[in-house]
């Protein structure tokens, strides 16, 4: 099962990029999956990221099927 | 409980007034503190014409879930609402609504209060401003609790 | 910012839907923190059938107007609303609603619970319970906020 | 002008008293007042008192023309 990679707001703009599907082999952390999706860019200081729906860090692991999202600090409310 | 995402405009005080109707039942609380967020006209020395709310659905759901659940359990509540905007959003509508309600009011004030800090830590919603001049902007950072 | 006594029943999310419209401005608030206290049918124990709200006329909107003006005075707040019931009231109507109404939520919060726990201390109401043997007692005093 | 008394709730109840109009003269404290209109009773413990509709103590001054008031503890909200 490959890992599906989210993109919101500002940085969906920024990076041009919203959804991909990676092949998991060799994506262990959620660094892995960043640096992957966006050809090794440095991550932002105020990144954010999420794990199937969970607030994780960059150094959480990730698995085969995995939803994982970037995004920036939220400003909802 | 509920949580739910609304797409249209909607009148806080007829949510309230229909849902204590049908969920709780009279008599049975002694207070219900509630809580509405509404889109100012103006932001940071801005006026502002509009503004689209983007959020990661799935993840939104289950992130204002999780915040109620830690609110039941944190305080003893008889029900908790959260209703949340998404999309394209006009001056003076309602955002958000939080209320609780609980037999005494420490519990429903301090319950609400806390929903609202959660969601605003915690909730991914993005706010993206539309200026006078058409150009727009994301909101970087919300206003500290 | 509008202090009254109820002598009827009211309808706390109508009160505060009509009062928003008039005495608001949509579009400069951006945040509303509501609170109601409503007449249970239980307390310490015993099944309340009904009660009745005895105040001190004259004495009663002096403190209370003096607990919005305090409030007013120490947030910065766009309009602040309380409404308290007298007379007879039955279990599950409202006695209480209190309103604040600010640019950011921290202020409409805070002003609320002190609007709350200031009248629960200082504004001459005193509550006379009937109980189901048609009973009455004097509540002698309020849960701690 | 005469000082005008008020008791409220339990405590109107127990002394049987409401309203009074008590002559001013000795009565320089809101003491004097509860002592001249309840026939020299000790004052409850929890006794409240206002003078023209402001929170006051026992030795508060009271002039001709002032509205005491005696209660117990508020519970309105």
């Amino acid at each position: 099962m490959p890992v599906s990679v989210k993109f919101f707001a500002g940085l969906r703009e920024s990076l041009s990029l919203s959804d991909l599907s990676l092949p998991a082999d060799e994506l262990h952390t959620v660094a892995d999956v960043w640096h992957k999706a966006t050809d090794g860019r440095e991550p932002p200081e105020n990144l954010l990221c999420a794990v199937n729906h969970q607030h994780s860090a960059l150094d959480s692991t990730v698995s085969d099927g995995d939803e994982v999202g970037f995004f920036p600090p939220v400003t909802g409310g | 409980m509920t949580v739910a995402l609304k797409t249209a405009p909607y009148d806080a005080w007829d949510e309230l007034k229909a849902y204590e109707q049908q969920r709780l039942t009279a008599g049975r609380y002694g207070a219900c503190c509630a809580f509405t967020g509404t889109m100012r006209d103006f932001n940071e020395g801005d006026e502002v014409k509009a503004m689209s709310l983007e959020h990661y659905p799935g993840m939104t759901e289950c992130q204002l879930e999780a915040i109620a659940d830690e609110a039941s359990a944190r305080w003893p509540l008889l029900d908790t609402l959260i209703l949340h905007r998404v999309g394209d959003i006009q001056p003076g509508e309602t955002i958000v609504l939080t209320a609780c309600w609980s037999a005494h009011r420490a519990a429903s004030f301090e319950a609400c209060r806390f929903l609202m800090e959660a969601l605003k830590s915690r909730a991914p919603f993005w706010k993206k401003e539309t200026l006078q001049d058409d150009s727009t902007r994301w909101v970087e950072s919300n206003t500290p609790g």
